[in-house]
């Protein structure tokens, strides 16, 4: 068996966590650097794991598998292996977790001032625990066994708690313990609402085992087996069956993914956590629920996503409009922020549910952009948070005087997220509304409203903080430091480079959903003039 | 007992004397069992368990089970229901709890299950209700003692082994849970008498009702000036407030009495010098609380009478209180 | 007669030994409810063992007996220092099991 | 020679990239830096024109595919460029205007401390414009579309300390949001509909789609069309859009990015003529601008707001032309070009004025000001002339070939058209010379500004003065030059097609009307500015007046319909979402929470009813195991 590069990827964030948390509690810096050294190496791997990825023509779909037997008894293997999605989300995991770890670089300072004794090393928690994510999102975007995938979707939860409720941002100080209240129910919210989907989605990985034991003789998790036996057509789930347990897996996912009305959690949990933990939710963690629909529901039960498509395609539709809607009307930029996530969400499973190959590699795109270009913003917003010491639009105004670059930064995330043309989020927008529209016509008008509303919902945001005469307290505010540019430039580059030139990112992604649609039998809608035959006449 | 075994041979139905004795002393085995219930006295109700037991060991013994019966009065009416009562003793007798019931719907509740659990039993053992029955004839043939017993060491050792050391954990369970554990070190007799010596009065308190009319412990003796001496009176009594005052007749002629006395010895007695005084002492009557105060009775000179005094009164005082 | 009668009043006095112990406050007289139960058991116990005759049924009544007596020693030593401890013997009284 | 279109598209890009990074250092070079590279495409331009000029009519076209950009599946979407005649004459205008006024803006931003950034984002401008015009494909001219409204975003807002700039920054970019919506869906059923979104197959496979998806493509394109062009309904932004230092209004709101709608529509004419309906709608937005733009312009007091009034008038001309069909296209583009030039000229005239005049917009504190500078007053006066249609001049040309056109449609159609453009000409006149009037005759009304200031005016550097004088001989020549023996017809024509349609008046007629109704507007401004004295204050007009000094309720309508719905729709859903849908999931936890409590209420800690509890079960047991035995 070849070098287990899938496990390396893994292991290295999770092995950097374990080294940081040892850290003596005196070494604070140390721990940090440790920390980032483990990210860069993981980005190392990812790396390594995108050259390996053969997309050439008649390439088998998951590659860089690796299989042992893990639990004989029921079945469960611990498969590894990635498609082009998983590859990039990977890559996409990896690479933003330095720039977090740069940016979060004194984020548990607060915590380590709260901490009463010395036990408890809030700096090297903090580290610790981000990498932990890391190692965990990882597994999840590469395990082919549902079981071994489930347990880590679960799993990640219990570091992001600690995250979201041991670590408040700066601002937290202007409210005194309403904040902390209000960031332990955060914490709370976010746990209960995923573990409720994630049971859920307990009860109906064990249901599709059962179902499998049923038809196949013994029962199985792996993913690549279940696909097989359904092309086969040895595995006929029956229709009321495949029904309740995609709702199980959907559930699950939506609650990850938030899909209206399912996301209540995010603004709370992403306004009361520091603006890198905010970021880890909404760029990395919650993209397991995206990319699990378009691998896992899609994948394991064609026919009842055929079924619930119209009600999906509702909801996302519900998601773009009123996540907009909500993000203009919010006071506290990081809810901001985490509302109009939710409207990109919505475009994001509007994309994976439309079944063609535009909206579905759209999806992924928009998985990976919207990524950074959260990250972008929500760094940029944390940076200034974390200067004034305050959430509040209203308390910010004529920023680009003291801070251009800071300015300038905060405004190109923005135009990111507004998906201006030459940034990522663009491409992946127009494909989504391409691959939507091609199949639903209406659906896709009704989403291009949500191209004024973002443009709206950021406009005002910079309109609000960065322009007009300079706000009291903020003439003496410092710029952008060289950590935090280094944090956000690359990141820039990165939009303005997905945006000019994508193609290496959907060669990778395209066979995939080609496989995907095949799995879907889905075949996308033909042009109803075809030129050539007009040129012929 | 021989003979019972015999009749205790009979197939489908018990001889009609094991009958009446039945129904005489079921009925009052389940009015011993009420009483247990109702009784409001604690000592009551042990006392109607006691008779229930009584009544169960006949029972017994006329269910052929000799042994058990025999133990059923020996252990559980002599050794089990004594220490109950012990217990009882300890935790008072007097005390009688009222039935009236404190938490909200218990009684209901109670009332349901019992009920429910009794017809259910009864239904239970109506509907197994087999019309014979083997008798123990021939298990008791050689003597129920040595039948019990061959079982006991028999098939049951290792149980009766177990019980065995279940009662001896038992026993030092109960002696570790009532065992009390003691602070400070005991006196050695050195000790006593040292503080003795260091103490107050080195000679005994002197007895109640010194000069007294009539001598009883509710009077407190009197200082040669006619005031009452604290250390003559009991500390319960006064605690009860029982001490009752003395005379100002009496004081007037115990002063009488000494200046006689004086005269006769041809010495001069100031004797007019007390009396107001005492008087007044006992007029202006200062609160119980003053009266902690206690004097030492050895400066209990003139000087200090009117402390005394007031002392002495002071119980009067409470024995008034205490009257009304 | 027929023997069963004894078990029918074996179940009239455990009835009124388990009603005994849901009602009274005392705990020694609840204690000796449940003796009363423990007897009412006994006896069914002998019943059987007649019924069947064999003595097993005895032998468990023994072992009853036994275990009841360790029982009764330990549990009035509880009592005994819960009364110490609160100057009462109310069940009642030792209601502590809630947080 | 292909290669070169990279290079004309990349060097201003190049600019604003190295000006933006490059930081203060570029501070003092920047400025000239961002304008060689301007100066570069515009040579760029020249030597592609000269070689497409060697060629024939036909060939006169080049492509260069760059690199495939978005390739999934079936959908391919190239950086790939397309230059034909029409691109080739915007590219040349813009590249010409733009350098003429990056040439401008270092005299007139000279002690502006953000200069560089200026530059840059002139550049960004240049190079998403030419981006727009030479793109090959819908997709790519998409990209260029919202990169000028992002440099016009951030130039309209460049003083952003002025919270009015910043909200009409805001301002323009959102209502070109609501037109983009239009061109995106546009772009999408071209996509469903052909497959593709590249011009030629789109173009040439037309009239094989159903005339009822032609018609929605060409109402989407008309929509986008609208927002860039500020055309009603979207024209609410170009008024507010004057905030921008005045180079801005001068390259971007009234010679190049407004314009771009009609090279839309132009450039889209194929599905236009396969959908009469579609047609006749941009004809209609066309002249209900004309009058519009018109009567606002004639209101304003403030010089640029009136020209920019004159702005849309004038695009809805083209517009209108746009819309007859392969009757104006071409007209419309000549008509585009010498409008990009006199406008151009007049802005930047106008904003010498203000230079001069401590960035005084109101012309009712100008006044006489032609003795004090020359050069501003002959430069304007010829552009002046040139857009009033004064006989000879550019505009002469362009617009009567329009008017001409409209008549051309044909019955009552025609007259409608041809009346109402004249009626625009004659507003025309009227405000353009009552701004002539009210800035540079008569006599001085300027008072000390709020600093005490008391404006001494004086002609503009020279940097300023050059590109006045040079657009002043492009407005005056331009027409002239296009018209002689139809050159621009015939440059255009292999793109555009052209009909000569019959009008029921002849060119002569046309021309005569069209001067006669500009002397009577120029007249009438006369007698109500050039005789009496201008009033410093606005008096309280008719209600007409007062209308289009709040550019005809414009704002107001938009504000009432959509904004303030709007904030009570956001403030309602927050509140619902806070309350309803938080509300349940929080709710499902509290009933949760309550009987767990309740439940707790069991465990009262009194042994007797745990013992209640046990004896139940037993009951229970005992019940259940009899049951089992009954059964």
């Amino acid at each position: 068996m070849s070098f287990p590069l899938l496990t390396a990827t893994a292991l290295t964030p999770a092995i950097g966590a374990i080294a940081t948390a040892a850290v003596p509690a005196a070494r604070r810096t140390a721990a940090k650097w440790l920390a980032l050294l483990f990210s860069l190496a993981t980005v190392g791997f990812a790396a390594a794991v995108l050259l390996r990825f053969d997309t050439g023509a008649g390439a088998d779909r998951f590659q860089l598998t690796e299989s042992r037997s893990w639990i004989e008894d029921f079945g469960v293997r611990y498969e590894l292996g990635v498609d082009g999605i998983g590859a990039v989300m990977i890559a996409l995991t990896a690479v933003l977790l330095p720039f977090l770890i740069g940016a979060g670089w004194n984020d548990a300072d607060e915590a380590e001032h709260e901490a009463a004794n010395r036990r408890w090393r809030p700096t090297q928690g903090f580290f610790a625990l981000m990498l932990m994510v890391e190692a965990m999102v990882i597994m999840s975007f590469a395990a082919t066994d549902i079981f071994l995938f489930y347990i880590f979707f679960e799993a990640m939860l219990i570091p992001m708690y600690f995250l979201v409720g041991g670590f408040g941002d700066r601002a937290g100080e202007l409210d005194e313990e309403g904040q902390s209240r209000q960031r332990s129910y955060a914490a709370v919210k976010f746990l209960l609402y995923n573990l409720a989907g994630g049971l859920i989605m307990l009860a109906a990985v064990i249901g599709l085992y059962v179902a499998t034991a049923d038809q196949l003789g013994t029962g199985t998790f792996s993913l690549q087996a279940i696909l097989q036996a359904r092309a086969s057509g040895e595995l006929d789930l029956a229709t009321g069956t495949e029904r309740w347990l995609f709702l199980g897996f959907f559930l699950a996912f939506a609650v990850k993914a938030p899909l209206w009305p399912l996301h209540t959690w995010l603004p709370n949990a992403m306004g009361e956590a520091t603006a890198p933990v905010a970021v880890l939710i909404t760029a990395v963690v919650d993209k397991v629920g995206t990319f699990a629909m378009l691998r896992f529901c899609l994948g394991l039960f064609p026919e009842a996503s055929d079924w619930a498509t119209p009600v999906v395609l509702v909801l996302a539709l519900i998601s773009i409009i009123y996540g907009a809607l909500l993000a203009l009307g919010q006071r506290d930029m990081k809810r901001l922020i985490a509302y109009a996530s939710v409207s990109h969400f919505g475009f994001i499973v509007l994309g994976v549910f439309a079944m063609t190959s535009q909206g579905q590699s759209g999806a992924t795109l928009y998985m990976i952009n919207h990524g950074i270009a959260t990250a972008a913003l929500m760094l940029v917003a944390g940076f200034l948070i974390s200067r004034r010491g305050s959430r509040l639009i209203a308390d910010y105004g004529g920023v680009q005087k003291t801070a251009p670059v800071l300015a300038g930064t905060f405004l190109i995330g923005g135009l990111a997220t507004l998906s201006l043309p030459g940034t990522g989020p663009f491409v992946s927008e127009f494909l989504v509304l391409v691959g939507t529209f091609s199949r639903y016509e209406t659906v896709g008008v009704i989403a291009c409203a949500g191209i004024v509303l973002a443009a709206l919902y950021v406009l005002v945001l910079y309109q609000r903080t960065m322009t007009g005469p300079v706000k009291a307290g903020l003439e003496k505010l410092p710029d952008l430091r060289v950590r935090e540019l280094a944090g956000g430039a690359p990141l820039i580059g990165l939009l303005i480079f997905l945006g000019v030139y994508p193609k290496p990112l959907t060669d990778i992604v395209n066979p995939a959903v080609e496989h995907t649609l095949s799995d879907v039998d889905q075949t996308d809608p033909a042009p109803h003039v075809v030129p050539e035959v007009e040129a012929a006449e | 007992m021989s003979a019972l075994a015999t009749a205790l041979a009979a197939e489908t139905s018990t001889s009609t004397g094991e009958a009446v004795q039945f129904w005489v002393l079921g009925p009052l085995a389940v009015a011993g069992g009420l009483g247990t219930v109702l009784m409001r006295r604690a000592v009551h109700s042990a006392l109607c368990l006691a008779g229930t037991m009584v009544i169960l060991a006949m029972f017994y013994l006329a269910n052929g089970a000799y042994f058990l019966g025999m133990v059923q009065i020996v252990v559980y009416t002599g050794a089990v229901m004594m220490l109950f009562l012990f217990v009882l003793m300890l935790v008072g007798v007097s005390a009688t709890d009222s039935l009236k019931e404190t938490l909200k719907g218990q009684r209901w509740l109670a009332a349901g299950c019992g009920l429910g659990l009794g017809i259910l039993l009864i239904a239970g053992i109506g509907q197994a209700s087999v019309g014979s029955f083997t008798g123990l004839a021939q298990a008791n043939a050689d003597g129920n003692v040595q039948g019990l017993a061959s079982l006991l060491f028999t098939r049951y050792v290792v149980a009766f082994e177990v019980t065995g050391v279940l009662l001896t954990i038992a026993a030092v369970g109960a002696t570790l849970l009532t065992h009390r554990e003691r602070i400070e070190r005991t006196k050695s007799q050195r000790e006593q008498a040292a503080e003795r010596v260091r103490g107050d009065h080195v000679p005994p308190l002197p007895a109640p009702g010194v000069y007294a009319r009539h001598n009883a412990v509710d009077l407190p003796g009197l200082l040669p000036d006619g005031t009452p001496a604290e250390l003559t009176m009991i500390e319960t009594l006064r605690g009860r407030g029982q001490i009752r005052e003395v005379h100002r007749q009496s004081v007037a002629d115990v002063a009488a009495l000494e200046a006689r006395a004086a005269g006769y010895h041809g010495q001069t007695y100031m004797a007019t010098a007390p009396k107001p005084r005492s008087v007044t002492a006992l007029e202006t009557t200062g609160r119980p609380d003053e009266s902690g105060a206690v004097t030492d009775p050895r400066d209990a000179g003139p000087g200090t009478t009117g402390t005394t005094g007031s002392t002495g009164t002071t119980g009067t005082e409470d024995a008034e209180e205490a009257r009304q | 007669m027929n023997p069963e009668n004894y078990l029918f009043l074996a179940a009239l006095l455990f009835t009124l030994g388990a009603s005994g112990v849901l009602l009274r406050r005392n705990a020694i007289v609840v204690f000796m409810c449940v003796e009363l139960m423990l007897n009412a058991s006994n006896l069914a116990l002998v019943t059987f063992s007649r019924m069947h005759g064999n003595l097993d049924g005895q032998i468990m009544a023994f072992f009853v007996m036994v275990v009841a007596a360790a029982e009764v020693v330990v549990g009035l030593a509880v009592i005994v220092t819960v009364y110490r401890s609160r100057h009462s013997a109310s069940v009642d009284d030792a209601s502590l099991m809630k947080l | 020679m292909e290669s070169l279109i990279g290079l004309l598209v990349g060097a201003p890009l190049l600019g604003a990239a190295l000006l933006l990074v490059g930081g203060r250092r570029l501070d003092r070079v920047g400025h000239w830096l961002a304008t060689a590279l301007a100066a570069t495409s515009f040579v760029l331009a020249a030597v592609l024109f000269s070689d497409l000029l060697d060629r024939e009519g036909e060939e006169r076209v080049l492509h260069e595919h760059l690199f495939s950009w978005v390739p999934v599946a079936d959908l391919r979407a190239d950086v790939a460029f397309q230059l034909d005649q029409l691109s080739m004459t915007f590219v040349l205008l813009i590249t010409s205007v733009g350098t003429l006024i990056h040439l401008y803006s270092i005299g007139y931003m000279a002690h502006d401390e953000r200069r560089r950034r200026f530059f840059a984002y002139l550049n960004l401008f240049l190079g998403a414009m030419l981006l727009l015009v030479l793109a090959d494909n819908y997709l790519l001219l998409y990209v260029g579309w919202e990169g000028v409204g992002l440099a016009s975003f951030l130039l309209i807002g460049f003083w952003q300390h002025k919270p009015s700039a910043a909200t009409a920054a805001k301002k323009a970019f959102i209502v070109n949001r609501v037109g983009d919506i239009g061109l995106s869906i546009a772009i999408l059923l071209m996509f469903t509909t052909f497959g593709t979104f590249a011009f030629e197959p789109v173009l040439d496979g037309a009239t094989g789609a159903s005339e009822a998806t032609l018609t929605g493509i060409g109402l989407m394109l008309l929509l986008a069309a609208c927002g860039k062009s500020a055309q009603v309904p979207l024209q609410s932004w170009l008024g507010d859009a004057m905030e921008g230092p005045t180079p801005v209004s001068a390259l971007i709101h009234a010679a190049t990015m407004v314009t771009a709608g009609v090279y839309l529509i132009t450039r889209s004419g194929a599905i236009f003529d396969a959908a009469p309906d579609a047609q006749t709608v941009v004809v209609v937005v066309g002249a209900v601008t004309l009058l519009f733009g018109a009567i606002v312009g004639c209101a304003k007091d403030d010089i640029k707001k009136a020209l920019a009034g004159s702005t849309m008038s004038q695009i809805g001309y083209m517009m209108l032309a746009a819309g007859l069909g392969p009757v104006g296209y071409v007209f419309a583009i000549m008509h585009l070009v010498t409008h990009g030039f006199f406008k151009a000229g007049l802005f930047l005239g106008a904003g010498s004025v203000m230079h001069a005049m401590n960035d005084e917009v109101d012309m009712r504190r100008y006044g006489g000001l032609r003795r004090h500078m020359p050069v501003t007053f002959v430069t304007f006066g010829l552009a002046y002339l040139a857009i009033i249609g004064f006989p000879y001049l550019s505009g002469f040309f362009s617009k009567d070939e329009i008017i001409y056109a409209g008549f051309a449609k044909g019955g009552t159609e025609g007259w409608i058209l041809g009346g109402v453009m004249l009626l625009g000409a004659a507003l025309t006149a009227y405000y353009m010379t009552r701004i002539m009037l009210m800035t540079f005759f008569g006599e001085k009304r300027w008072q000390p500004d709020a600093h005490g200031h008391e404006p001494h005016p004086h002609e503009a550097p020279l940097t300023m003065t050059i590109p006045m004088i040079v657009l002043a001989f492009g407005s005056v020549f331009a027409g002239f030059l296009f018209d002689s023996g139809e050159a621009f017809v015939h440059w255009l024509e292999p793109v555009t097609g052209l009909e000569h349609g019959d009008s029921p008046v002849g060119h002569g007629t046309v021309g005569l009307a069209a001067t006669a109704v500009m002397v009577v507007g120029v007249a009438g401004a006369w007698f109500q500015y050039g005789r009496r004295p201008v009033p410093a204050v606005a008096p309280t007009g008719r209600l007409l007046t007062r209308a289009a000094r709040r550019d005809l309720l414009q704002d107001d309508f938009n504000h009432a319909a959509f904004v303030t719905p709007g904030n009570y729709l956001t403030r309602g859903l927050v509140y619902l979402d806070h309350k309803l849908v938080d509300g349940l999931v929080n709710g499902t936890a509290a009933s949760f929470g309550g009987l767990s409590g309740r439940l707790r209420r069991v465990q009262n800690g009194f042994a007797r009813s745990y013992a209640v509890s046990m004896f139940g079960g037993a009951a229970l047991l005992i019940a259940a195991t009899l049951l089992m035995r009954a059964v």
